[in-house]
């Protein structure tokens, strides 16, 4: 019946369904992150992130000195209403105790990361853990979380974060990050439920239902995962959220209390302030830093929830 | 609206004009006997008298409603002389009478809410009607002009604490017609009553004007029957700006005439662009406690080497305000009783390790506490003193672990209830000009602040001292003790005398600054 | 003088970061006045994008249009996007697959109604409003004065879809495209559908042109059929030619391989390989050689073109199914 | 035919409509099924019909307890289904699965196909022949053994219903529900996943209950098949006698309505035209469910719900109170004003919560 | 309606009655507190013993709390540590300030973030659009009350364009009426006091309105992309409608919908922004309030009616953009 094909021909055709069709394991994450490579503003984001972090995990081999040394060169000169500028060794000159300012500024990345990065993830996890619950198990345990986080949710963040760091009998570094973090708790926990119950819904739960699937394995391999992508984009926008906050708090004298750590909300908001007029860097330096941070966070997250976002695939 | 904006500089000589002076904070009502704080005095000292007061810019006492007063020789009974054709606001006279009613109003206020917000009352005059403690114990009129007050007993705090602005004389008409003993609780606080909200009424330079509050300005209108100097301008606004930078951004912006507490930080540049920076002279203190609760403490050697420890001269060159100066004892040098041949504890590192190493207190760990969310005036900034001091001793071998604590959340309480702190950092604005009032406050009996309740012999010898009725003999005494506090008690090491400032711009004449932070404005004006 | 005549249109969609994708590849047809004409097909074979490129509603960016698309006179194509606009809705109905989505969830029906008589006959807010209730009270709507003030959300998905159809007859313009109109609709609703449809053209003469992917909408409803494969005519013809003697491998198999109500049931279903997606953009030959039983060399190397048959079909196959075999 | 695998007895789902003031009450009910009893025999293709809405798929899931009936008896096998509890019920689950519509969205879309199969053998403790398994259940439904590797956002529509169907498959159940299985499919590719049905019936000895809305779909595939209508089945008969005798009046349109890819016989054909739409399943019409849009219903219909009896010894049941009557021509059909639907507000003012007030933050 | 209104107002008061019984009790739990605060250096023990009589707590937590909630309960919440007036009055002087601070910063978000973000949209991907993602994202990125700062230091400073703080001159004669200064101006025809409260607000609003507007701005930029995308804006133009009359009758009003939710919820944002702003530019609203309530004095019985307020507000605000919701939105009304 059909005329008779030659084998160079479907060769050729073999050839060409081969090409039309992609090659095969592409994971959806693996399509994100392709996607992700492609976009220049998770390129700025991404590329501002890393100089960061690595300024951070290597603070110790980039940094001149010690941050918290007080130097005599600087204190000599230093006086209530004069900060000593750039000087040999000292290429930023003097902090208003007579520490290296470079110095700080760069170990300030790393404490910086480290209140966002804490801040972020303990939020995330009591977050998570919560929003899990109610989404696995539903019912009055959600009923219950669920009202617990309007409470939270019904104050402002940074009003709750005021208010978890004035009825905090002893104010530390960690006073500030659990306060940012539990600001953080009741959007995580929100955000997950939601979706958790949109996947509980889901026909691809209802398919794990029907194979008899474990409960436990439904909630870890199907709702967890799928839910999770929305988390990691808002937590990558917390990140900036996180360290605004805590230099907001140290602004209002609320912050970490002590003034030897080199973090850049708190070197903003208490020395930058304090001393803008006699020496205006301490304050444009960390708030540049601040700003370039957050700006990296904000466009990573925003780019990451683009390549997520299904509508963008292919 | 009819806009004053324009004469705040007061341009006519025939009128005095407007007096805009910025203040830090808010005061808390008008009565003066239920104030403890500056803020509430500066407006409260405008509108009333003291029966004696300070020679301007001074701490020496002068007359102030009293003409004269004498003591006798028991030192109980004060007999004051009355300035004649004082009017209060309300038009009732000052006599004798009056006097005497404002005495007895304080001894006998009723009600635990009344009398717990006398504080200066309490401090002062020991307790109230009724209490064994008490040190009042009768005002007599012997005529118009001439009030008898008796004590139960002699205190050195006298005739220095007629002075504090607490104690100032109010129309008892006005206190009667408005209710002024009413304290009522609510909730964790109190109310007051309408004579200390809107109707105060004194004898002083201005009269009320108002207090709004949404603005935060109080009005001080001139008090044209003044028996002295009358105010020069017709007007004067406090308003109420908390924060410190704010405050020099309007009196750059010309809104404001003066500032009280410039930054540290701002004192230069604001006179080097011919604000006029008014350097109070110092009467205060700031010192760096120790708790003698901690054993090692207890060895004077451990102390002497946290005083050598500390480079005091570096922190009042890099972190004192204008005019600081290192403290080697708890009194300024203008009290009667400051030593001149006290121990003094040079910045010397060496010396500390080797007296900490006679002790056997190498490696030591103390928990250093200090106060956050706050600054007074002889500490503006105290997580930054905490910071030098804390790392002068780390140099000396001392470890040092920090303990920042809110000043009402946590600070006052841990430190001078619970004492739970081996070192912090406090101090001290004097209120007059008396050597009890520093060292006798702070020494004068057992407190949790410093540990050692049985420093009898401390104890003792102030307590000695504040008795003493024969002045000569007081200052002697006073000398010894503050000899005997640097160099075998030791209980604190005092760091810096750190005037607070006042600023203004270059058209305000007159304005005296007081060491005791009581400036009277009747002698400010405002010229073009 | 057909009333729409397609020739040789062809849309390419370019996105920077992707391969350009052809969807539709120099489609031509006609349609006469009055004359219903069918574009039949499966998901991603070019209909949607056919009708848009026609109606000039393309997203403006990233698409490249060729070809004409005259209208009587006029190349639609070459009008300025502004002068299109006094052509669509008042000489070109078009009538969507959706019905909720294209009706604007917050503007009530009688505005949506109304506005395109306002724009295109001058009527005042008042007359349209009127005349817009006799129009759904044409389309077969209850109680129309009362669903005028109503919102799209209040109509069930028959009345959503009367409402659209409604809209794009208000003019009575000389041509309506209709994309997909019944296949978010359950069948009994199709068929009212279907009927409303057929009464609606027959009545005013409008011409149709109907998309779908069902070949039983257009066997009832169609004049001409042209059968869309991977963005090209594969095969054209008058229906009843179509249904009796489809000569495209394609044509063929997909009639079938549906099941059919009016047949017996057979065991087995004849099934196409693979499927439409495995071939877009298929780059040389004919598009459905990877999935045609009837596959010979000359299928694949050179372009196939559409030769017309008779009776103004056409049909682009090297290997057509003989006339006997099918039937 | 041959003995039962599936009986249902007078199966009810209904889901709560809920609204309070503080906590949660229920205000109403969707009866999605109302009383539906029906019997599939072992190796036997049950299909059930019936427009959009009219609670198929809520049937389907009930069986299978994936929403919890509100009453009625589930025998699978001779078990009470509905007695299993937890555990048990989990166990049971391997003899009795599911194919969804969407075969994009019942797939997770992180999950490789190899994990998407194995999980279920995992489940029930098969999987230490997993590969041998997987190797013959993707033979069986016509996949390359390279697919393991893939993710579903790789495979075409027509690949990925296979993958469903594998993942049912895999467990070696013998009833598959089928929920519209092809209707997300193009016509094309529909024949394909309909032959593998059948196919994998004829070598597996499957029982299907399919549930579509395409009546020659469903007639192709199905030896008794089920209409419903707002929650209850209506007719019941065998594939070709339903199509060559429909009783119920609903039955008759719904056959009238299928367009036939043939102009002869769309040129030729009468129709019947349903007016209006489906009735909220919140708040049913009284007595006969369909008699809002029968041309023949009559007073009795309104007052008297009809049971699903068996009309005549063909086996053929019906729902309704004069089957026979319009079936002998004695009833004459009569104009019928559509009623208004308003499918947005089931249970009319139920109440119920404004959108929620945060976009990012999902509630409810 | 009316349903969903009283099912919001429920909820408020429970969740408030839950908020107010945790606070007291961590409060109490806290060393300092009111006795601490209420007492400055010079108090003798003895004071303190009285005082802490006279406050009631020698008392059991429980007699206290039952006070304490009947006193709330009758509106009473007690007197401000710092100022010792009612706390209503305290709050009831400092609402009007932030409410006029948080109108005209929502109404500069608004009236600046719509057109712009509606804008860009239009001009998606070219400079226009490019300039304000930057803008919206620095604006985002930027702590606000170093905002607050430079502004204040490069306008009010060398130029003297904007006063550097408060409400209103000091000394102009402002007549005190609805506690809205721009309003109360123009109430009693006083003119220049409303433009001088107004030439005030200028660089607060401006401040405290950054990060509602950078969020308005994108929200409406996205929005209507996705509006652009909707199948019935296709209808639109297949009707053949003009272009100003799509992008009026059919974009905007559907491109809103998304945005008015974030207005609802940038009223917490603009609440914390707003302590931020305040503090920077001395204005007596509840910000600074909030902060005066803390730093320092722990005025807790203020700090806990602010708590309650702030809740309070956020929740009715977000009921009053729901119910202005259901007017944009027919969907939503019908219930
Ligand atoms: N805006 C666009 N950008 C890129 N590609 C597009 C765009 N719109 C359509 N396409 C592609 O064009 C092809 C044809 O699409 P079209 O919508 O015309 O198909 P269709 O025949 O209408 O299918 P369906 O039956 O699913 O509606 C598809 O492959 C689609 O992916
Ligand atoms: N989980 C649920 N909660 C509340 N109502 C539901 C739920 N699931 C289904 N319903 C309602 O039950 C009715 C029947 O739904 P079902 O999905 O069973 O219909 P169907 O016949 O499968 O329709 P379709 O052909 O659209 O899939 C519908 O009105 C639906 O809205
Ligand atoms: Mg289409
Ligand atoms: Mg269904």
């Amino acid at each position: 019946m059909t005329r008779a094909l030659s084998d160079h021909k479907r060769r050729r055709i073999d050839e060409l369904i081969a090409r039309t069709s992609e090659p095969g394991g592409v994971s959806l994450l693996r399509d994100a992150g392709r996607r992700l490579l492609r976009n220049p503003t998770a390129i700025v984001g991404g590329t501002i992130i890393l100089l960061f972090l690595v300024i951070a995990i290597f603070a110790p081999l980039v940094a001149p000195h010690d941050p918290i040394q007080r130097f005599p060169e600087l204190t000599q000169k230093l006086t209530v209403d004069s900060i000593p500028g750039a000087t040999a060794g000292h290429p930023l000159g003097s902090d208003p105790l007579g520490r290296d300012f470079a110095s700080r500024m760069i170990f300030g990345a790393r404490q910086t990361l480290f209140v966002g990065v804490l801040a972020t993830l303990i939020g995330l996890l009591i977050g998570v853990l919560l929003g899990a619950l109610a989404g696995a198990i539903g019912g009055w345990v959600d009923n219950l979380l669920m009202r617990l986080t309007d409470v939270m949710l019904a104050l402002p963040s940074l009003l709750l974060a005021i208010t978890l760091v004035a009825l905090a009998s002893r104010s530390t570094q960690w006073t500030v990050i659990i306060a940012v973090a539990i600001v953080n708790v009741p959007i995580f926990a929100r955000l997950l439920r939601g979706s958790m119950l949109a996947q509980r819904e889901s026909d691809h739960v209802l398919a794990a239902r029907a194979l008899g699937v474990k409960r436990r394995d439904i909630v870890l391999r199907h709702m967890l995962p799928n839910s999770l992508t929305a988390v990691i984009v808002q937590a990558t926008l917390t990140f900036a959220v996180a360290i605004l906050d805590a230099a907001a708090l140290s602004f209002l004298g609320l912050g970490d209390p002590d003034i030897n750590r080199a973090e850049w909300g708190l070197m903003l908001g208490v020395d930058g302030v304090r001393y803008f007029e006699v020496r205006p860097e301490l304050a444009y330096f960390p708030a540049l830093a601040i700003i370039l941070v957050a700006l990296g966070f904000t466009l990573l997250g925003e780019s990451i929830r683009e390549a997520l976002d299904p509508k963008n695939r292919r | 609206a009819e806009s004053d904006r324009d004469n705040g500089g007061g341009e006519g000589s025939a009128s005095g004009g407007t007096f805009i002076f910025a203040g830090a904070g808010d005061p808390k009502n008008f009565d003066p006997i239920f104030n403890d704080d500056g803020e509430s005095f500066r407006p409260i000292r405008q509108m009333y008298d003291t029966l004696i007061t300070h020679k301007p810019g001074t701490a020496e006492l002068t007359g102030g409603l009293a003409e004269s007063w004498e003591n006798d020789a028991s030192g109980k009974v004060w007999t004051f002389k009355l300035r004649q054709g004082v009017k209060f606001h309300d038009g009732s006279p000052l006599d004798a009478a009056a006097v005497c009613a404002n005495f007895d109003r304080w001894f006998n206020m009723k009600g635990e809410a009344a009398q717990s917000q006398m504080i200066y009352y309490q401090d002062v005059f020991g307790g109230f009607a009724g209490s064994k403690d008490a040190v009042y114990d009768n005002c007599k009129a012997q005529d118009a002009s001439t009030a008898v007050v008796t004590m139960t007993r002699y205190k050195g705090a006298f005739p220095g604490a007629f002075t504090l602005t607490a104690f100032s004389i109010a129309s008892p008409t006005a206190m009667k017609q408005y209710d002024s003993d009413t304290v009522t609780q609510n909730g964790d606080s109190f109310s007051y009553s309408a004579f200390a909200n809107e109707h105060p009424t004194g004898t002083g330079a201005f009269t009320f004007g108002g207090w709004n509050k949404a603005t935060g300005e109080i009005t001080l209108n001139k008090n044209a029957d003044y028996w002295g100097d009358k105010a020069k301008v017709d007007k004067m606004i406090i308003k109420i700006i908390k924060d410190e930078n704010t405050r020099k951004q309007e009196l750059r912006a010309g809104t404001v005439q003066a500032i009280d507490y410039p930054a540290p930080a701002d004192r230069k540049a604001l006179a080097d662009e011919g604000y006029k920076v008014l350097d109070r002279p110092a009467f205060n203190i700031l010192y760096l406690g120790i708790n003698q609760k901690n054993p090692k403490l207890k060895d004077l050697r451990v102390r002497q080497a946290i005083a050598y420890a500390l480079n005091r001269a570096q922190l009042v060159q890099t972190k004192g305000p204008g005019g600081a100066a290192v403290a080697d004892e708890f009194l300024p040098n203008t009290v009667l009783g400051y030593a001149q041949d006290v121990q003094k504890y040079e910045y010397n590192v060496d010396k500390a390790k080797q007296l900490l190493s006679e002790a056997g207190a190498t490696g030591l760990t103390l928990n250093f506490y200090y106060p956050t969310e706050v600054t007074r005036p002889y500490m503006p900034n105290p997580q930054e003193i905490f910071t030098v001091l804390a790392n002068d001793l780390q140099a000396a071998g001392i470890k040092v672990n920090g303990v920042p604590r809110p000043w009402n959340g946590g600070f006052k309480d841990d430190v001078q209830q619970f004492g739970k702190q081996d070192l912090h950092i406090l101090g001290w604005t004097g209120d007059y000009n008396d050597p009890g009032n520093f060292v006798g406050t702070f020494f004068g009996r057992g407190k949790v602040e410093f540990g050692d309740q049985a420093m009898t012999e401390m104890f003792d010898a102030i307590g000695k001292a504040d008795a003493t009725v024969d002045q000569a003999a007081k200052k002697t005494a006073f000398e010894q003790v503050n000899r005997d506090l640097a160099a075998k008690w030791l209980p604190a090491v005092p760091i810096w005398h750190a005037p607070p400032a006042l600023a203004t711009t270059k058209n305000v004449e007159g304005l005296v600054p007081s060491p005791l932070t009581a400036e009277e404005f009747n002698t400010v004006s405002v010229t073009k | 003088m057909p009333l729409l005549d397609v020739r040789d249109l062809s849309v390419t969609f370019e996105r920077r970061g992707t391969r350009p994708v052809r969807a539709v590849d120099g489609v031509s047809f006609t349609v006469e006045p009055g004359q219903t004409v069918g574009l039949v097909g499966e998901s991603g074979c070019g209909k949607s994008v056919t009708s848009l490129a026609i109606m000039g509603l393309l997203p403006r960016r990233g698409n490249k249009v060729t070809g004409e698309v005259r209208f009587e006179d006029t190349d639609l194509l070459t009008l300025r996007p502004k002068d299109l606009r006094d052509w669509r809705g008042r000489d070109i109905g078009m009538i969507f697959q959706d019905p909720l989505s294209s009706l604007n969830p917050v503007i009530p029906l009688g505005v949506q109604v109304a506005e395109v008589l306002e724009r295109h006959q001058g009527r005042t807010r008042q007359a349209a409003l009127r005349e817009a209730r006799e129009l759904l009270d044409a389309v077969g709507i209850p109680d129309p004065a009362r669903r005028l003030k109503e919102f799209p959300h209040q109509l069930s998905g028959g009345m959503r879809q009367r409402a659209l159809i409604a809209i794009a007859l208000a003019c009575k313009p000389r041509l309506l495209i209709a994309d997909e109109p019944t296949t978010a609709l359950d069948v009994t609703i199709q068929a009212q559908i279907l009927t409303l449809l057929k009464e609606l053209v027959d009545d005013s003469g409008t011409a149709l042109v109907m998309i779908t992917h069902d070949l039983g909408v257009v066997a009832g409803l169609c004049d001409t059929v042209n059968v869309l494969y991977a963005g090209k005519v594969v095969e054209r013809a008058y229906r009843h030619d179509l249904f009796a003697e489809p000569r495209h491998p394609y044509t063929h198999g997909l009639l079938q391989s549906v099941p059919r109500l009016d047949v017996d049931r057979g065991e087995r279903l004849h099934q196409i390989r693979g499927s439409v997606s495995d071939n877009i953009p298929w780059p040389e030959g004919c598009a459905f050689a990877p999935r045609c039983d009837r596959l010979v060399d000359d299928c694949i190397g050179e372009t196939v073109p559409l030769e017309p048959t008779f009776r103004g079909g056409a049909l682009r196959c090297t290997n057509p199914v003989p006339k006997e075999v099918a039937v | 035919m041959s003995d039962a695998l599936v009986e249902i007895d007078d199966l009810k789902v209904h889901f709560p409509i809920k609204s309070g003031l503080l906590f949660d009450r229920t205000v109403g009910h969707v009866y999605a099924v109302d009383g539906v009893s029906l019997t599939i025999a072992k190796g036997e293709t049950y299909g059930l019909v019936g427009e959009s809405g009219c609670g198929k798929s809520t049937l389907g899931r009930g069986l299978l307890r994936l929403v919890e009936p509100t009453s009625g008896s589930i025998k699978f096998d001779g078990t009470d289904v509905r007695a299993l509890a937890g555990e048990k019920m989990r166990q049971f689950r391997r003899r009795m699965q599911m194919v969804f519509q969407d075969p994009m969205s019942s797939l997770d879309p992180r999950q490789s196909v190899q994990s998407l199969l194995v999980e279920g053998l995992k489940a029930h403790g098969l999987h230490a022949d997993a590969p041998t398994r997987l190797k013959s259940t993707l033979d069986a439904v016509g996949l390359p053994a390279s697919a393991l590797s893939k993710y579903p956002h790789e495979f075409s529509g027509g690949q990925r219903q296979r993958i469903g169907i594998a993942r049912a498959l895999v467990l070696g159940p013998e009833l598959i529900v089928a929920d519209e299985p092809v209707s997300a499919l193009d016509v094309s590719i529909q024949a394909q996943v309909v032959n593998l049905l059948g196919d994998l019936q004829d070598s597996l000895g499957l029982t299907y209950l399919v549930i579509a809305h395409d009546l020659a779909v469903i007639r192709h595939i199905s030896d008794i098949i089920g209409v419903m209508y707002l929650g209850a089945l209506v007719e019941e008969a065998s594939a070709d006698q339903l199509y060559s005798r429909p009783l119920h009046p609903y039955t008759r349109a719904l056959l009238s309505a299928v367009p036939i890819p043939d102009p002869r016989v769309e040129d030729r054909r009468e129709r019947m035209l349903l007016a209006g739409d489906l009735p909220s399943p919140a708040n049913p019409p009284s007595g006969c469910r369909f008699r809002t849009r029968c041309p023949w219903s009559q007073l009795r219909c309104a007052s008297e719900r009809p049971a699903l009896r068996v009309f005549d010894d063909s086996g053929q049941r019906v729902a309704c109170h004069f089957a026979a009557e319009i079936l002998s021509g004695k009833l004459r059909p009569h104009e019928v004003r559509a009623e208004l639907v308003r499918p947005d507000s089931p249970g009319a003012d139920a109440g119920g919560e404004l959108i929620p007030t945060q976009p990012d933050l999902p509630t409810q | 309606m009316l349903r969903v209104i009283s099912r919001r107002l429920v909820q408020l008061v429970v969740t408030l009655l839950a908020l107010m019984t945790l606070v007291f009790f961590w409060l109490r739990s806290l060393p300092g507190g009111p006795v601490d605060a209420l007492l400055g250096e010079r108090a003798t023990p003895q004071t303190r013993e009285l005082l802490t009589r006279a406050l009631g707590y020698d008392q059991p937590i429980w007699v206290q709390y039952g006070r304490f909630l009947k006193n709330v309960v009758t509106g009473n919440f007690g007197n401000s540590i710092r100022t010792g007036e009612p706390v209503t009055e305290v709050i009831s002087r400092a609402f009007p300030a932030t409410v006029e601070l948080a109108v005209a910063a929502i109404i500069i978000a608004i009236g600046l973030g719509v057109p712009l973000g509606y804008l860009a949209a239009r001009h998606r991907g070219r400079l226009l659009d490019n300039a304000t993602i930057i803008v919206t994202l620095v604006g985002i990125s930027i702590p606000i009350f170093f905002l607050g700062y430079l502004l204040k230091d490069w306008l009010t400073q060398g130029l003297h364009l904007f006063p550097p703080s408060g409400r209103i001159s000091t000394g102009m004669d402002n007549t005190d009426v609805t506690g809205f200064f721009v309003l109360d101006g123009l109430l009693t025809r006083e003119l220049d006091a409303s433009a001088d409260a107004l030439w005030h607000l200028v660089l607060p609003a401006v401040t405290l309105a950054t990060i509602p507007l950078a969020i308005i701005i994108r929200i409406t930029r996205a929005s209507v992309l996705d509006v652009l995308d909707e199948d019935y804006i296709r209808t639109a133009d297949a009707k053949g409608l003009r272009n100003p009359t799509i992008r009026k009758r059919h974009v905007l009003r559907n491109a809103l919908l998304p945005v008015v939710t974030i207005i609802g919820l940038q009223t917490g944002a603009l609440l914390a922004g707003a302590v931020l702003t305040e503090k920077v530019y001395n204005w007596g609203g509840l910000g600074t309030l909030i902060t005066d309530s803390i730093g320092g004095s722990r005025d807790y019985p203020v700090l806990q009616a602010l708590i309650l307020l702030a809740a309070a507000v956020f929740v009715v605000v977000n009921l009053l953009v729901d119910l202005s919701y259901a007017v944009i939105d027919p969907r939503v009304r019908v219930r």
